[in-house]
């Protein structure tokens, strides 16, 4: 079949690691002949519906984005354009037969590399830095601190958020501060976090993508997500006529093996690893469920 | 080589010379095409097509203008009384952050064709409010209102930062600091069906001419023309100064603010930190490409909204960098100025 | 005599249509003083600033000393001996004393200034030449004439051996002026040669050796001061006779306006204490008094610009409150205001707009402006007060100093006004535009205006005005008749020095 | 209480400072020195960021840190003089051909950074400057970490600081800078060109802005991202009002407004409750107060804002 013509609208620029998972997932479905992909980034909140509609316009089948800033809208511009299947990021529930929404749901990630720093943390505190406490990032950030409290319920959480989705350096300020008030493992959630422990020789938990190659001496664990499961899914979806009118977020999770932990190797005693191995296979099998808690964590 | 003052001015020039700098513009852009890789005069095209080849891009143009004619207003009528109001940037989304607040939850209940008006009052206040400070510190203790008026912007998205992540939450956001939606009969009928397009547009382009008139055949457009060219000499005419700076300020605010309340009611429906992609800036843009000729704002307001909305769209299509699409805007911008002043000036030797 | 140090030779200049230096050639010797006498928009400071560098001549050549001086740059001048003394100062008023001096006197990339050494150069200048300054004061504390002397010790500081003078008498009192002149014949006398401008033909008949006159950018005549007369220089300026009108005996009518114990506090400073005077219709009341006495404070405060602290206002008999513009206007008060483009008129607007700006309410219907109304009203100014250079709907700007003293003058007299309140009515004006304004304002004092003249020019008032008091730190000197009174008596009252309650009442 | 202790007392919160200020330390004075001269510069936030991406760029490519900084500091000076171009040379508004240069400057820069680095996963980075070893004073105890575990720049732009304020007050090029925006007329009139002087502050104070951007991207981090300037211009001319024109005075403010962005992270972590952005507001509220208080001493440079033409009254 001719490839299916997918259009891509970032709302930062496609530098940002999530960005960056979809982009990549679509560079690569791109490359394997399935779609057809063009893309626009840092698309300002006024801008983006009317990018959704010049993309459904120009004939494009499926568009991938995020509809954080826009719900409202996003759905309204769904409405006006029936034939086009849209499938985007949102905190929000999917709508009529061509809204598709998923959410990032590398929380299992989270866990496991939390189970890790827990025995590896040396003044038993460790921190977190986020974005904006919406309820994906909660979650996220309450999975590493849950992690790390299964394996060592003494130790002390910290987080900070920067208020903003992008701002590598104030993110590294945040970290700072953090490790000046005794942590000594940064779960960075957002980038810029491991670029203050790689300063202060701290280790630090990445999220979404691999951040070790960037940071080898530093980041130890990453809390993977892929976006390509969730794509392959839409993709499937329009090509086989379906609505998309749904939540995609599932395929997203370790179990349907949408994300992962990667870890490298010794960094954490070799108990620990084992401890954390074990649960990695339940979560897989489906025999443990990580919590999912989406309260701002305090 | 030294510049001299132009006393008649000919049509010839009057219309060449922005008409150069919009050459000019799209020359020095198209340069940047090139490097990119993209065929230029195929870009060209885009941009028309993407300004107002379809039904969709004509609306996205209008509505894109909407605010701008508002914001342009708002710069205009300061600056001619020089009151060099930096500040609609602020104004707008404190007029945006009133009409969130009062017609989501407060005002709700009220029908319609009351709601409406009544939230662009209310729009208008807020933006009225905000310059205020910067006029009353000039009046009071002769502090430039430049800085003062930029500063606020600042003051001003912050407060609206720390409202929509405090008491105007949306509980419904899941957590996303923005405001609640006003209420469903709140927002401002479309003038096109499937479109953004709503009557803002025909909002402002009344108010246009509307302030045209006022400015050209009022008292208080004479009155407030002399304030701001030579406040002393006003003062010794007997124009009441403060009263008249209040005037314009509150007009000028009151413009900036109603561009807010109207993008939250034409548009968003609520609103966030990055409601504006730099509206009230672009006002002072919009406002310089007009001359501060009211009339002639809704036509630079047209004109940043063709360049911008239709180099966003042809970057879309070639696949170049989106950012050429601001790069074109400030390069007329810039161009644009030079332009105006050689219609003032001559060179000489 | 001498080689000359300075030629002018062929300057020619324009500014778009306007030929405002037309072949101009003269000389300067060393020690000389020339005096450049010409109507306003003659091209005095036209040419000046070419010889200084700030215009780029359009043909001719300057030559100092037999060189040739590069045009437009003032570096250049400077570098040559050049120093000039601006009509209007150029100085910063942030800045000190010293500041203001030392900037440009360096090599630009030294590491750091010579403030000592420039301290004792600048402290060596000012005693040699009497003109005392203190040179760590920020200039804008400074009075008028101080500035005045931070201006020339500029020049000299620099080594200036040919000295140009702007109108320097412009703002300065009689008293002031006669000082400035006798050290510059004193700087002459020590080798100096100097240029003035001035339109007040005394002083260019005391102080100047030669004079030189421009007419139309073009240079009429040159005169040896020993050779010609007054009368002489003002028909040769103006291309006709003209003389200055004379006031007529007239009698009085009843008090229009009279304050009683009038004073005004700003920002702490007693700026007008205990002022009392009263006006009679149809007769011209002179105030006299050194520049910064009060006399601005007194003409806002009669406009209604400034509101009073304490005492009493009795307008036509009636006690009134604090005036706002609207009520003098209303009140019949016309006024002509000390700074004619500061506040007389605003430049960038049309003629017609400056017209009926200050009395908009009648020119105006339900907030709307009666533009064609508005017009006739300008188009009868100019006609009548022979303004010209415009029409109604050009811009005010382009009209010169005398042409919008007709202006504002017009405005106010075509509206029969019964009060006129007239601030240096005629400064900076050119001999026939101070004929002019003059007559205008005897004829409305022959028409029973009572005009209140507030003037530093002597002889203006004495030409003018039936009785003169003279105001001196805020305080107004009781009045003395215009016939009974010289110049010797004014310069005392003017000193402070009148005795109190004396003569006075009879003079009333 | 005793937490509020425990954060002022910590050495990381006055090393933060330090780095926070530093940017700031470089647009303010730019912006000063500009204003000095007469001339308000609103482009400071395109030309940071401009410097943010050409700096960074070109340590990309392999060119070493300072000239990093170099090139940057020339890619202002050139946006230096347009905006003189425009502002001094033909006389046009000083804010709005800021505006503009602010617009061009940072989506120039955007689309410049997208071309030279087409789309990568994570951003690309470079090795920044490390922290100087200063012998004695960085093993010092406290002071040691709070202050000397700075990179080369900072230290610069201290520098910079103490001698642009020795210049602008002590020799006669800074007379000439300060006439120049007092009156230019008299400036003239005493031989001084006024309109070389405006560009030479300009450009020079552009190029200062630019380097600030460049810390940006290679001390404070090691990648560049367009919006990364964050407002941070901005804020650099409400410092240059708090100041009061005077370079030390603008060291302290930058200080003082670092101080609060640091405190406020560090807050974070331990109470809840102020919102961050009421701290993040304290400079603007600082400095318009500061306004308020001086514009009665009338200390602004007179001439701000006000073109000069030569031959035109
Ligand atoms: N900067 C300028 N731009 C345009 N025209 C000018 C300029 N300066 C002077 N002029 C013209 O030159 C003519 C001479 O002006 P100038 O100032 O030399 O007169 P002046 O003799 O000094 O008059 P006054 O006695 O009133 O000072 C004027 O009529 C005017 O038209
Ligand atoms: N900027 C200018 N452009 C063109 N013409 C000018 C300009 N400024 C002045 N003029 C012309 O200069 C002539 C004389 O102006 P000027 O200001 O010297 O008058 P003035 O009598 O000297 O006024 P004042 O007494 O206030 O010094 C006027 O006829 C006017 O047309
Ligand atoms: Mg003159
Ligand atoms: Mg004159």
């Amino acid at each position: 079949a001719a490839p299916l013509k997918v259009a891509g609208i970032h709302a930062s620029p496609v530098e940002n690691a999530w960005n960056s998972c979809l982009h990549a997932a679509l560079q690569a479905a791109a490359k394997d002949g399935v779609i057809e992909y063009v893309f626009s980034e840092g698309v300002s909140g006024t801008d983006y519906p009317r990018a959704m509609r010049e993309y459904a316009e120009q004939g494009n089948k499926l568009i991938i984005g995020e509809a954080y800033a826009v719900e409202k809208e996003a759905r309204l511009v769904a409405a006006d354009y029936p034939d086009t299947a849209f499938v985007l990021g949102s905190s929000g529930n999917e709508e009529g037969s061509n809204f598709g929404v998923f959410g990032t749901w590398n929380h299992d990630g989270a866990y496991l590399a939390g189970m890790l720093a827990g025995k590896m943390t040396k003044s038993n505190i460790v921190g977190s830095v986020g974005a904006i406490p919406i309820p994906e990032v909660n979650m996220l950030i309450n999975a590493f601190a849950a992690g790390v409290k299964a394996v060592n319920p003494d130790a002390k959480h910290l987080v900070a958020f920067i208020g903003t989705f992008f701002d590598p350096p104030k993110a590294r300020e945040a970290g700072l501060a953090q490790i000046d008030s005794g942590a000594d493992i940064l779960f960075g959630e957002r980038i810029g976090t491991a670029d203050a422990a790689k300063e202060r020789g701290i280790k630090a938990v990445g999220s979404l993508i691999d951040y070790s190659p960037r940071y080898p001496e530093t980041v130890f664990a990453n809390a993977l997500w892929g976006f390509r499961p969730i794509l392959n899914a839409a993709i499937a979806d329009v090509a086989a006529g379906k609505p998309v009118g749904k939540n995609y977020t599932a395929f997203g999770l370790m179990k349907e093996g949408g994300s992962d932990i990667v870890y490298v190797k010794g960094a954490a005693s070799s108990e620990a690893e084992a401890a954390m191995e074990k649960v990695r296979a339940d979560i897989k099998s489906g025999a443990f469920e990580v919590p999912k808690t989406m309260d701002e964590p305090k | 080589m030294r510049f001299e003052r132009r006393e008649q001015r000919s049509l010839l020039l009057l219309v060449g010379a922005p008409f150069a700098a919009i050459v000019v513009a799209l020359a020095l852009s198209g340069i940047l095409i090139a490097i990119a890789g993209a065929p230029v005069l195929e870009a060209y095209r885009r941009i028309l097509i993407g300004a107002f080849g379809s039904r969709l891009s004509a609306t996205e143009t209008l509505t894109r203008a909407t605010p701008l004619m508002l914001t342009g207003l708002a710069a205009a009528v300061a600056f001619r009384a020089r009151l060099w109001n930096i500040g609609a940037e602020g104004q707008f989304y404190l007029g945006a952050l009133a009409v969130a607040a009062f017609g989501s939850q407060l005002l709700a209940g009220l029908p319609g064709p009351i709601l409406i008006p009544v939230l662009l009052v209310i729009g208008a206040l807020a933006g009225m409010v905000l310059i205020l400070i910067p006029l009353w510190l000039r009046l009071r203790f002769s502090v430039d209102e430049v800085v003062t008026s930029l500063l606020m912007n600042f003051i001003a998205v912050l407060i609206v930062s720390m409202l929509v992540d405090g008491i105007l939450k949306d509980p419904l956001a899941f957590g996303w600091p923005q405001s609640q939606s006003v209420a469903d009969h709140a927002m401002l009928p479309k003038l096109v069906s499937r479109s953004r397009l709503h009557i803002g547009l025909a909002i402002a382009v009344v108010l246009a001419f509307i302030i045209a008139f006022v400015q050209s055949r009022t008292v208080f457009g004479l009155q407030s023309r002399a304030a701001g060219l030579n406040p002393q000499g006003a003062v010794f005419a007997g124009v009441p100064l403060s009263r008249t700076l209040f005037k314009v300020a509150c007009l000028s605010g009151g413009l900036a603010g109603l561009a807010g309340a109207i993008e939250v009611m034409g548009v968003r429906g609520y609103v966030t930190t990055d409601l504006s992609p730099g509206f009230g800036y672009s006002g002072i843009v919009v406002a310089m490409l007009a001359n501060l000729n009211p009339v002639g704002v809704i036509f630079a307001a047209l004109f940043t909204a063709i360049m911008f909305v239709g180099a966003d769209g042809m970057s879309r299509s070639l696949g170049i960098p989106t950012y050429i699409a601001d790069v074109t805007v400030a390069l007329s911008l810039l161009t644009m100025v030079v332009a105006l002043f050689f219609t003032q000036y001559r060179v000489r030797r | 005599m001498t080689a000359p140090v300075l030629e002018i030779d062929g300057i020619s200049k324009r500014f778009g249509d306007n030929l405002a230096n037309d072949g101009i050639s003269m000389a300067l010797a060393k020690g000389e003083v020339v005096a450049l006498l010409g109507e306003n928009g003659a091209g005095k400071t036209t040419l000046m600033n070419i010889l200084f560098g700030h215009y780029v001549p359009d043909a001719g050549s300057i030559r100092i000393d037999g060189v040739e001086l590069p045009t437009g740059t003032p570096r250049a001048a400077i570098r040559a001996g050049v120093g000039m003394v601006h009509q209007h100062f150029s100085l910063a008023a942030n800045l000190t004393v010293l500041e203001n001096i030392m900037t440009g006197t360096e090599k630009l990339w030294r590491l750091r200034s010579g403030t000592t050494g420039a301290r004792r150069k600048l402290l060596a200048i000012s005693e040699r030449f009497g003109l005392k300054v203190d040179a760590d004061a920020r200039l804008g504390d400074l009075s008028v004439g101080e500035q005045q002397r931070v201006e020339i010790l500029k020049a000299l500081y620099n080594d200036a051996r040919i000295l140009i003078l702007d109108e320097p008498t412009a703002v300065l009192t009689n008293i002031e002026a006669e000082r400035l002149f006798t050290t510059l014949r004193d700087m002459a006398r020590q080798g100096l040669s100097l240029i003035f401008i001035s339109h007040k033909l005394d002083e260019v008949m005391a102080a100047a050796d030669r004079i030189v006159v421009l007419r139309g950018g073009r240079m009429v005549a040159e005169r040896k001061a020993a050779d010609t007369s007054k009368a002489e220089l003002a028909e040769l300026m103006i291309g006709r006779r003209v003389t200055r009108p004379v006031r007529e005996p007239s009698a009085p009518g009843a008090v229009v306006l009279e304050a009683r114990n009038v004073g005004v506090r700003i920002g702490g400073v007693e700026r007008l204490q205990n002022v009392g005077f009263s006006l009679h219709a149809g007769e011209v009341l002179g105030i006299v008094g050194v520049s910064g006495n009060g006399q601005a404070p007194l003409a806002r405060l009669l406009s209604g610009t400034l509101a009073r602290t304490s005492g009493d206002l009795l307008l036509y008999g009636q006690p009134v409150g604090n005036l706002s513009v609207a009520d003098v206007v209303d009140a019949g008060i016309g006024r002509i205001p000390e700074d004619r483009n500061g506040e007389g008129a605003i430049g960038e607007m049309a003629i017609w707009e400056n017209a009926v700006l200050e009395r908009l309410p009648a020119y105006a219907s339900a907030g709307l402006v009666d533009r064609k109304a508005a017009m006739a009203f300008a188009g009868a100014i100019i006609e009548q007060f022979d303004v010209r250079g415009g029409n109604p709907a050009s811009r005010t700007r382009l009209l010169s100093g005398g042409n919008m003293q007709k202006l504002i003058l017009g405005r106010n007299l075509s509206q029969r006004p019964r009060i006129l309140i007239a601030a240096q009515p005629a400064r900076g004006l050119d001999e026939g535009a101070v004929v002019a304004v003059h007559a205008r304002i005897l004829e409305a004092r022959k028409a029973g205006t009572a005009v209140l003249l507030i003037s530093e020019d002597l002889d203006e008032v004495i030409s003018l005005a039936d009785r003169i008091q003279a105001i001196v730190g805020g305080r107004l000197s009781p009045p003395v008749v215009a016939e009974q009174a010289d110049a010797r008596q004014l310069g005392l009252m003017m000193a402070g020095d009148w005795d109190n309650g004396s003569e006075v009442a009879h003079a009333v | 209480m005793s937490t509020l202790i425990d954060i002022l007392a910590s050495a990381g919160l006055w090393a933060a400072i330090l780095r926070i200020a530093t940017p700031l330390i470089f647009g303010t004075l730019g912006a000063l020195l500009s204003e000095r001269a007469g001339v308000l510069n609103l482009g400071i936030e395109g030309v940071m960021t401009f410097g943010a991406m050409i700096g960074w760029l070109a340590v990309y490519n392999g060119v070493d840190l300072w000239t990093g900084i170099l090139v940057a500091a020339c890619a202002g000076a050139l946006f230096g003089a347009l905006h003189a171009l425009l502002t001094v040379t033909l006389g046009l508004s000083q804010h709005v051909c800021g505006l503009g240069v602010t617009l061009f400057a940072s989506s120039f820069s955007y689309y410049v950074f997208r071309l030279a680095v087409p789309v990568a996963g994570t951003p690309p980075t470079i090795i920044p400057f490390q922290p100087l070893e200063i012998p004695v004073l960085s093993s010092l105890p406290f002071l040691g970490q709070a202050v000397f575990t700075q990179t080369a720049p900072t230290y610069l732009a201290i520098a910079i600081a103490l001698v642009m304020a020795y210049v602008l007050f002590r020799t006669p090029v800074g007379l000439a800078v300060r006439m120049a925006g007092e009156n230019p007329h008299a400036a003239e009139a005493q031989g001084v060109n006024p309109m070389k002087v405006r560009y030479g502050a300009v450009i020079v104070g552009s190029a200062l802005m630019a380097v600030g951007g460049a810390f940006l991207t290679l001390s404070a981090f090691n990648s560049f991202f367009p919006t990364m300037v964050q407002g941070r211009g901005w804020i650099c001319i409400a410092l240059v009002v708090f100041s009061s024109w005077r370079p030390g005075r603008a060291l302290f403010g930058a200080l003082l407004f670092a101080f609060f962005d640091a405190f406020q992270l560090r807050l974070q972590t331990v109470v809840e409750g102020v919102p961050y952005q009421i701290f993040l507001m304290t400079p603007y509220i600082l400095s318009i107060a500061a306004l308020a208080i001086m514009a009665r001493r009338a200390r602004v440079p007179q001439a701000l804002m006000q073109p000069y033409r030569r031959g035109e009254r």
